[in-house]
Parts: structure tokens; sequence; C-alpha cells
């Protein structure tokens, strides 16, 4: 059922974004929720936004694509928005029973949204355009210079390629395992919370005991394999930055200066 | 009537994803009550999905499965009482095993049967008995057990459900000869005792051969042949160009019958095939002067 | 060295939870019993991890990815750092899945309280209310998963112990 | 002559059982073995027999508890020179699942070698011979959890191939496979061994597997019980039933036929020797 399970929602393609490097672009995207954090003016909202644009017609990805991944956060955004309009004073424009519309509380309802679709929209480029594999990659070799503190870098960037690895065979593991105890009577379905509990005993133990042994036998192999931590450990791809990067991080840093200096503009 | 009907079955996996893909297609077959059927086919061509259909695991995306003349999907709510009829033995079926001692391990699936526990009690005890487990065996963690023996006290677990219908996929996988031999002697014994139907899914021609009485064939999502072991194997040419292949032992009987040796081509264990060669010699020494 | 590529396996432990949601909110039972299991570096690593890297492949979620894996990382660490050692003492299980549940949930509504401030740049009054019902529903979410991730360790401990399970991980550690 | 590359003298190894108060449990009592380089030796036993605690001694996961093992001359207790057994001895499993430490294909396969610090050109080199030589080119960008299970398991072997090791241990590396992968994976073995001369251990519980080795070493509960060429081996029909082993079919048909006095040779092994013999007999 769920064998070729995609985590996230990569869309492979091969615009310029997707050749970006990932480092490039985990750095942009950290930049641009920096800068959506500093703006506060009406052209910098819209300069936001067709940035926004911009980079999604860049990376062919479609309108239906964002609404999709904005569904959750809908209620959130509503229930802020009618808070909003409880609590904010302000100049009324409509007003019955106890709900007032007022301007200011309009306002605060609008940017709002504006926040949160710019963070969620520009945020979810990211996984849009660059594979598990290379966000993985990129963020282990941004991470790199921590290592000098003694921050154990390499082994958590370990750590993520091997649970990358391992979510697809564990999904379908556990399908494996819900089959079988279903095949047996096994009831998940129907019943109250207790229930519903104890009948995750016979796929959580199951599940416990070959994630142990899987990982016996992994670190058997990686011992095989001369593995032996971080140090003195070589990589066969290495990242480069091309033009594509030079020119996206330019265009970004106009961009914020633009945004920043729109705060400053008396309009 | 046929205890196993399928009607134009159709799966496919990941519908309108990218990763579509139709693993079994327009299947139609019928199996008689008491049947030992070997199922064989090459890697992908879809044995597994076919069996996850017959005790309503999967739902087909298209096509009727009849277990017992009922249309299994028709009464969405009683799909359990349909996997209590049709009990199905996943590949490694160790990996499942999960309570705390064998006993109550192979008393879970009566154990969610509304059964009463003299029941229950009593049906744990005749599967392990068919599997050869010993009372002291019972009471040890199944963590405790060899791989072989875990791999039967899973099994029991199946069996004291008393199935009508025992599907098995693969239960030799991994083990030595000895332990292979010992699991397909035991079904085989279970099914002549309660004659019930029992479908083994196999990658060894050498054991479907030797102990199943019906061969179904599955190539590329569909049925190739159903038919008795004789009449499959008797196909070698077809057997071979989808990627299977026959026993060692008839394997040698068509080559010498090829060679014109009056031998017969449907020669499936090796002790059929010492006679046969016997009785040539001892006929040849006959005719001699 | 060989410990450490252990850990890493681990986490895949949690990986599944997602597809508890239909059931119960699975993610947060498993990461109080990471903690339990694996004491409060693994387990918390296996939790932050796990929860962490579903967040950051899911778009709606990638921004609070690194809080995810910090907050989760939290929760089971306290909850092991409290009860790992002591794991027949009854009141230290309790008390070790009540505080790792409870600090999440004060991390998580922190959160939210900051974001809603400052990044939202809401007023007080509605970013408190908001506050106060994402806490309402955090705590309850937080107390069914102390209730359940109990009672599951409770079943389920003697059979690992049969299993081994903790054998091998004392066994890993004296590596 | 050249030296050994495998010298096993008196092993013995137990296991210490997690619960205090059991004894150890010996695993290993006693094993000796020379495999000089270039052979395809296949081993052979039942369940629970040692085959895997064997292998792992071969390259150091495990040490003697008494005896001695000397790959290439270096003892396995050195631990200065670990690393350099683990790259003369690679080891392969039995479940390809849970060798593979990458997402993709290639990334895995270059994972020894960068473990090692090989410079990127030369693991990128290394990368591509190996996936050449169990034919797995084509897939070198492709995630690895989208393979069959035979696939995952070349793809094991090339990550064990990228290290260049001399000497190539598999421990079952068919037993999850189908038939198809089976093959597969001999054939691969083969050209190691054959074209390659890289010197194969193979364990394995599908007799006709053993049948295409230079020699047979048949264990019984710790110990090595036979040790031949598998001609000979195989004509022991008798024995190796006693010890829960099984023998090809043709090699059996031969030997009940000789224990109801036909002759036949004992060295039969394949369907075509079988057929052969048979055909003689009939002649005569
Ligand atoms: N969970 C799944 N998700 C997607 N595709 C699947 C899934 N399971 C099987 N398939 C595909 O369906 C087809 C049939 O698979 P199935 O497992 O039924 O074959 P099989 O005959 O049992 O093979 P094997 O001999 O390897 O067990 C294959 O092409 C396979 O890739
Ligand atoms: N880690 C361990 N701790 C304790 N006992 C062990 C351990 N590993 C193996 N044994 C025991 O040592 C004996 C030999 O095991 P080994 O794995 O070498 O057998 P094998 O011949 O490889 O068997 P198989 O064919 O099942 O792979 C068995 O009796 C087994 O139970
Ligand atoms: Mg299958
Ligand atoms: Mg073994």
């Amino acid at each position: 059922m769920i064998r070729d399970i995609t985590i996230g929602q990569y869309f492979t393609g091969h615009s310029a974004l997707h050749r970006m490097d990932p480092r490039t672009k985990l750095v942009l995207t950290i930049a641009y929720i920096v800068v959506l954090f500093l703006t506060d003016s009406l052209p910098g909202y819209l300069l936001a936004i067709g940035l926004l644009v911009l980079c999604y017609k860049l990376a062919h990805i479609g309108l239906k694509v964002i609404l999709r991944s904005l569904k959750p956060v809908i209620p959130l955004v509503l229930f802020t928005g009618i808070l909003n309009m409880f609590f904010i004073s302000g100049d009324v424009l409509w007003h019955w029973w106890i709900f007032r519309i007022t301007q200011q509380g309009l306002y605060f309802a609008a940017i709002m949204s504006v926040r949160i679709i710019c963070l969620i929209a520009g945020t979810s480029l990211l996984t849009y355009t660059t594979s598990p594999i290379a966000l993985t990659d990129g963020l282990e070799r941004l991470l790199a210079p921590l290592a000098k503190l003694h921050f154990p870098v390499h082994e958590l960037a370990m750590m993520m390629t091997i649970t990358l690895r391992f979510i697809p065979t564990l999904v379908e593991e556990t399908d494996k395992i819900m089959s079988a105890q279903k095949s047996r009577g096994a009831d998940m379905e129907t019943g109250g919370l207790i229930k519903r509990v104890k009948a995750l005993v016979p796929i959580l133990i199951p599940l416990f005991v070959s994630s142990f042994r899987r990982a016996d036998e992994l670190a058997l192999a990686m011992e095989c394999r001369c593995y032996r931590g971080g140090e003195g450990r070589t990589r066969m791809r290495q990242l480069h930055m091309g033009g594509v990067d030079l020119a996206a991080t330019a265009v970004m840093a106009l961009i914020c200066a633009g945004i920043i200096l729109c705060n400053y503009l008396p309009l | 009537m046929a205890i196993i009907k399928t009607t134009d079955l159709t799966y496919i996996y990941n519908a309108g994803l990218p990763t579509q893909t139709t693993a079994i297609k327009d299947i139609n077959i019928e199996i008689e009550e008491g049947a030992f059927v070997g199922v064989i086919g090459h890697t992908g061509s879809g044995k597994s999905t076919l069996i996850q259909h017959l005790n309503g695991l999967l739902r087909p995306t298209s096509g009727k499965v009849y277990i017992d003349g009922r249309d299994i999907w028709a009464h969405k709510e009683q799909i359990r009482q349909v996997r209590f009829d049709v009990g199905l033995v996943f590949q490694y079926p160790e990996y499942q095993l999960f309570e705390e001692t064998v006993y109550k391990d192979i008393a879970f699936g009566p154990g969610n049967m509304d059964l009463s526990d003299s029941e229950i009690d009593s049906r744990v005890k005749q599967a392990a008995e068919a599997v050869e487990l010993s009372p002291a065996d019972l009471q040890k963690s199944p963590f405790e057990l060899s791989g072989g023996q875990k791999r039967r006290a899973a099994i029991a677990g199946v069996l004291a459900m008393e199935p009508k219908i025992l599907i098995l996929d693969e239960p030799t996988a991994g083990l030595d000869p000895r332990g292979r031999d010992t699991i397909l002697k035991l079904i085989t014994r279970y099914h002549q005792e309660k004659k019930n139907t029992i479908l083994l899914v196999s990658h060894s021609m050498e054991d479907v051969a030797k102990f199943a009485s019906k061969v179904l064939v599955m190539s590329d999502t569909g049925v190739l042949m159903y038919d008795t072991v004789q009449a499959v194997f008797s196909h070698a040419q077809q057997i071979r160009q989808i990627g299977l292949s026959i026993p060692q032992i008839t394997q040698i009987f068509i080559q010498l019958a090829d060679r014109g040796y009056p031998v017969p081509r449907n020669v499936y264990s090796v002790e059929q095939g010492m006679r046969e060669i016997q009785k040539l010699l001892q006929g040849r020494e006959g005719g001699k002067p | 060295m060989a410990a450490m590529c252990f850990v890493a396996t681990f986490l895949r432990i949690d990986i599944p939870t997602p597809m508890g949601k239909t059931m119960l909110h699975l993610g947060n039972v498993m990461c109080l019993l990471s903690g339990l299991v694996l004491g409060p570096v693994k387990g918390g690593l296996a939790a932050g991890l796990g929860s962490g890297f579903f967040d950051l492949f899911d778009p709606a979620y990638i921004a609070g990815a690194p809080f995810t894996f910090a907050f989760k990382f939290c929760m089971a660490f306290v909850c092991g750092a409290i009860a790992h050692k002591k794991l027949d003492s009854r009141p230290r299980r309790i008390a070790g899945a009540v505080l790792g549940s409870l600090s999440y949930v004060v991390l998580y509504v922190g959160k939210n309280v900051a974001e809603g401030l400052w990044f939202y740049r809401q007023p007080f009054k509605t970013v408190l209310t908001v506050a106060a019902t994402k806490l309402s529903v955090s705590l309850t979410n937080g107390l069914i998963a102390v209730v359940v991730s109990l009672l599951l360790f409770g079943v389920m401990r003697p059979i690992l112990k049969k299993a081994g399970v903790f054998d091998r991980l004392q066994a890993r550690k004296e590596r | 002559m050249k030296e050994p590359i495998i010298q096993v003298k008196d092993l013995v190894f137990s296991y210490q059982s997690s619960d205090e108060s059991l004894p150890p449990h010996r695993a290993l009592r006693g094993v000796s073995l020379e495999v000089p380089e270039g052979q395809f030796l296949a081993v052979l036993g039942h369940n629970g027999c040692g085959k895997s605690t064997l292998a792992k001694h071969l390259n150091g996961i495990l040490v003697p508890e008494s005896g001695q093992v000397l790959i290439d001359g270096i003892d396995t207790r050195d631990d200065d020179r670990i690393f350099d057994i683990r790259q003369i001895v690679g080891m392969v499993f039995q479940n390809p699942d849970n060798q593979i430490v990458a997402t993709i294909v290639e990334e895995d396969v270059a994972f020894a070698p960068e473990n090692m610090g090989v410079p990127p050109a030369e693991i990128r080199r290394r990368v591509d011979w190996a996936l050449e030589t169990v034919n797995m080119q084509k897939y070198r960008q492709q995630a690895t959890y989208q393979l069959s299970g035979g696939q995952k398991q070349r793809v094991a072997i090339a990550g064990i191939l990228a290290m260049q090791p001399r000497c190539i241990v598999l421990d079952e590396p068919t037993a999850m496979l189908d038939p198809h992968g089976r093959r597969r994976i001999l054939a691969t073995i083969r050209t190691l061994n054959r074209e390659l001369g890289m010197t194969v251990v193979l364990i394995t519980h599908y007799m006709d597997e053993a049948a295409q080795a230079d020699r047979v070493l048949v264990m019984d509960d710790g110990a090595v019980v036979m040790d031949d060429i598998p001609q000979r081996v195989f004509s022991r029909v008798t024995e190796l039933q006693a010890i829960g082993l099984d023998v090809p079919q043709p090699s059996e048909l031969a030997f009940q036929l000789r224990r109801q006095g036909v002759e036949l040779p004992y060295d039969i092994l394949t369907v075509d020797d079988c057929v052969t013999a048979l055909a003689h007999l009939l002649e005569a």
C-alpha cells in the first residue's frame, strides 16, 4: 500500500531552482524568514509576495499545490482572525450584537494571513524543489563548521541519512505486521481508548524487536565497511555552487534590501 | 462448488500516483475444496497480492472474491469473519510474534474469535502438537526459540484459528534443509488430517512437485495455468519461458526421454525416478537370454 | 562508535508514528516511550529526529522543524533522564512521563506565544487566548500520551526484556 | 607456494549468555582451516552450527577465545590493523535491507571508501567499477528502497567491492531472495572468483549453490566434519542427511541407485552429469 511512499513533497524537475545548491537554498530560505520578520510596510509585503510568485513561476509549481499545503493552517488563521475582531478596538466598520469589525482588526487579520501564507509558501518551496537527500546533505555541510565546537555534526548527519534510508523500510514493515496481525483477527478499528491502546501492543512489540535486530545488523555491516566515525572521512560527492546560486543570492539580497528600505519609506 | 472463486479480480497499487502498478489483472480462478495447491510464479508476478485478496486484507480495485460462494465484500463489517475462515501465514511469520509466552501467542488468534477459554486452550494445544512444539516450549518466551521453532510457533498461531482455507506464503524461506522438510511434512500431515484447502506459495519447484496436488502458475499479473502437477510440469517449455524451472529430477527424465530412452517424462520425486530406472534395467535383464 | 550508529538506527522506531494519527495521536506516545526505553540522550535524539524529519519534509510545517526537533528532544530527554535509570520504580516512571510531557507542552505553547507576538504581530490579548486554547488542547494530548505510554510500557517491558532488547542496549553501552 | 590468505588454527569461541547464571554457549569447538588465495569455498551446515560465528572471525568482528585467525598473515587480535583486515576480507550478510546505509545506490557504494578516506576522484572510479562488476550501473542514481531484494543484495556486494578486498565472505547472501535474484547473485559471485581471482567464502543452505564451489566445508555443532571437493562431499549422502543436510537431486538419484547395486560413478552433481551417466548405463 505504502511501499512507494514519498516522504515530503519533492517534485522532480530541472528548473533553476532545482539546480541550485541545497546550501544556498537553505540559507536563502532562512534569510526570507528573517526578512518576513522585519517587513512592516505595504510595499514590503508586496515585494515579498512578488518574490514568491517569481520563484513559483521559475519552479513550474502551480497554485493548487500551494493551496494544498496551506490547508492545515486555515483553521488557525480563521480562529486568530476572529479573536482579533473581538479584542482589537478601533474604528468600527460593522457591528452586530457582540460582534464588531474594526478597521484595525481587519488590518491585523490581513497582516497575519499574508505573513502565514508567505512563510509557508516560501519554506515549502524548499521541500518542493529539493530532494530529502539533497536537503540532508546541505544541512550537514552547513552545520560542518560547528564540528570545531565539538558538536557531533557528522554523527547527526549520519543519523539523518540512516533515518531517511529506513523510513520506507520501516513503513513497509509496519504495514506487513499490521496485515499479519489483522489476519489473526486483530481488530484495530473499533473500541474505546483502552482497547485501542491494547491493540497497539501486537504491532509495537514486533516493530521494536525488529528495529533492534536491524540496528544490530546495520551496525555490524557498517563496521565491516570500515566505519569509524567522522574522522578522516572523505566524500565522493562534492557540492559546488554555480552561477544560479550566485544570481539567486544577488536577487535575494536586492529584494531583502528593498523590503527593509520600504520599512523606512514614508508611505 | 469451488471454495475459492474470483471473477475478473484486478488490483492496482498506488492508483492515480506516478508509481501506479497493476499487480494482478482479470484473475479468474476456481479452487475446489480440499485441494493442496502450489502457487508458483516469477518474482513480482502477483502471488502475494492475490493471496492477500483471499482473506480480505486488500480490497479489489475491481472484480469479486467469493469464499464458499459468498462475496466477501458484500458485507464490509463481516470481513473479520472472512479472516477467521481463511488463515494467512505471511513470509517470515516469526517476526510477528509478540506475546510473553508461546502459548499466549498461539492463543492470540483464537482469542480474537470470541471462543470459550477451554476451547481456546484445546485449540492451542492441538496446534502446538501439529507443529511439534512440546508443552515445555509453550511456556517459553517466543524469543527464546530457535529460528525453525519460531517459524513453527507462528504457523501454529494461524492453525489454532482452524481456518477452512490455509494459505502460506513461502513458509520455508531461510531455513536449512531439515527445517524446510519438517515444515512441509507437517503441513502435509495437517492437510491429510483436516482435509481443508491449502495454498502454498513457493519458489521451490521440487517442493511443489513433491507435496502439492495442483499447481497455480502465475505470470506477469495473470494466471497462466491451473492444473495438476503432472499437467503443469509437462509444459516444460512454457514454464521455462516465464523464468521458472522444473524440478531437477524431472529435467533428468525429460532429457533421457529426448535422447530416445523409454522413460516417462513425468517424474517428480527421486524415489519415483529410482523405480523407473530400476524397472528399465530389470526389464532389460529379463529380456536378455 | 558502534554505539553511535546504533543510536542512529533507533530513530526509526518513531517513524511509523504518523500512520497512527488516524487512531490516536501517537507521536507524543512514541516520544515518551523512546525516552523510557532508550534513555535520555538516545531517546531524545530518536524522538527529535523522528518527529523533526516529518516536519522537515512537510511543506506546511517545515518552518517549525528545528523547533519540533528541539522540543521533542527535550520531552524524551526529560522523561528518560528521570525514569530510564530506575525503570523498576513506578513513581519514577510516572514522574518522568508527566514531566517530559509537561516540558513539551510548556515549550510548545511558549513558542506559540513568541511566534504570535513577534512574528505575526498579534496583540497580546489575542495571543493569550490562542495560547490558552492551545494549552488546553496540548495538555489533554499530553495527558493522554502519559497514560497511554505508561500503559504500553507496562505491558511491553516484560516482553521486550525477554526478547533481549534491554540486554542488547546494555551490551552496547559497555562497548 | 604463496601463503594462504585465511589461516584458522584451533579456533574456539563461546557466546556469553545474557543470563549470567547460564554457562557460556560454545559455538565453535576447535576449527582449523586454510583457504588459499583465489579459491571458491562453500560452507554448509544446519541452522545454528556456527557458520556465521566462523564468518565473523574472518574479519575481526569476533576474536578467538583460543586459537588463532590469521588474515594474510595478520592476527585478527591486532587492534591496530583491524581496518587493514576488514579491507582485505569484505563481508556480505543475509538481509540486504540491513546493510544498505544510504538512500541512493552510488552513495551507498561510496560509503566504505569514504570511511577509508579515499580521495573523491578515486572513490568515483571505484564506485563505477564496483557497480559495473555487479551489473548495476543502470541504477546508479536510484533510491535504494525502490530496488528488488536481489538488486539490493548486488548493491551490498558492490559496497564491499568498492573497498577492493582480496577476499569476500558471503553469509547466506541468497536466503531472502527469489530464484531469479539468487541466480544473478551466484553469477556475480562466480565472476568475482573466476575473472577477478577473488577468494570467495560462501555460506549457504542451498546445495546447488555449494555444488558450484571448488571446495565444500561441512560443519556440524561447531566443528568441521567434511572438507573436500563437492563431488566427493555430495556422494556421502547418508552422512549429510544424518546431520540434517540435503544433496542435489541428481546426486541423490545416483546414490539411491548405487545402493540398489546399480553401477554409477560417485561424482554426479548436475542434471547433465546424471543424464550422461544414466545414458551410458542404459547403452551398455
Ligand atoms: N505495497 C506495494 N506498493 C506498490 N507496489 C507493490 C506493492 N506490493 C507489490 N507491489 C507490486 O505489485 C507487483 C506484484 O507483487 P507481488 O508482491 O504480489 O508479487 P509476488 O509474486 O508475491 O513476488 P515475490 O515472488 O517476489 O514475492 C509487483 O510489480 C510489485 O512491485
Ligand atoms: N550473539 C549471540 N549470543 C549468544 N549466542 C549466540 C549468538 N549468536 C549466535 N549464538 C549461538 O551460537 C550458535 C552458532 O550460531 P551461528 O549464528 O554461528 O549459526 P549459523 O550456523 O550461522 O546458523 P544459521 O544457519 O541459522 O545462520 C547458535 O547455537 C546460536 O544460538
Ligand atoms: Mg511475494
Ligand atoms: Mg548464520
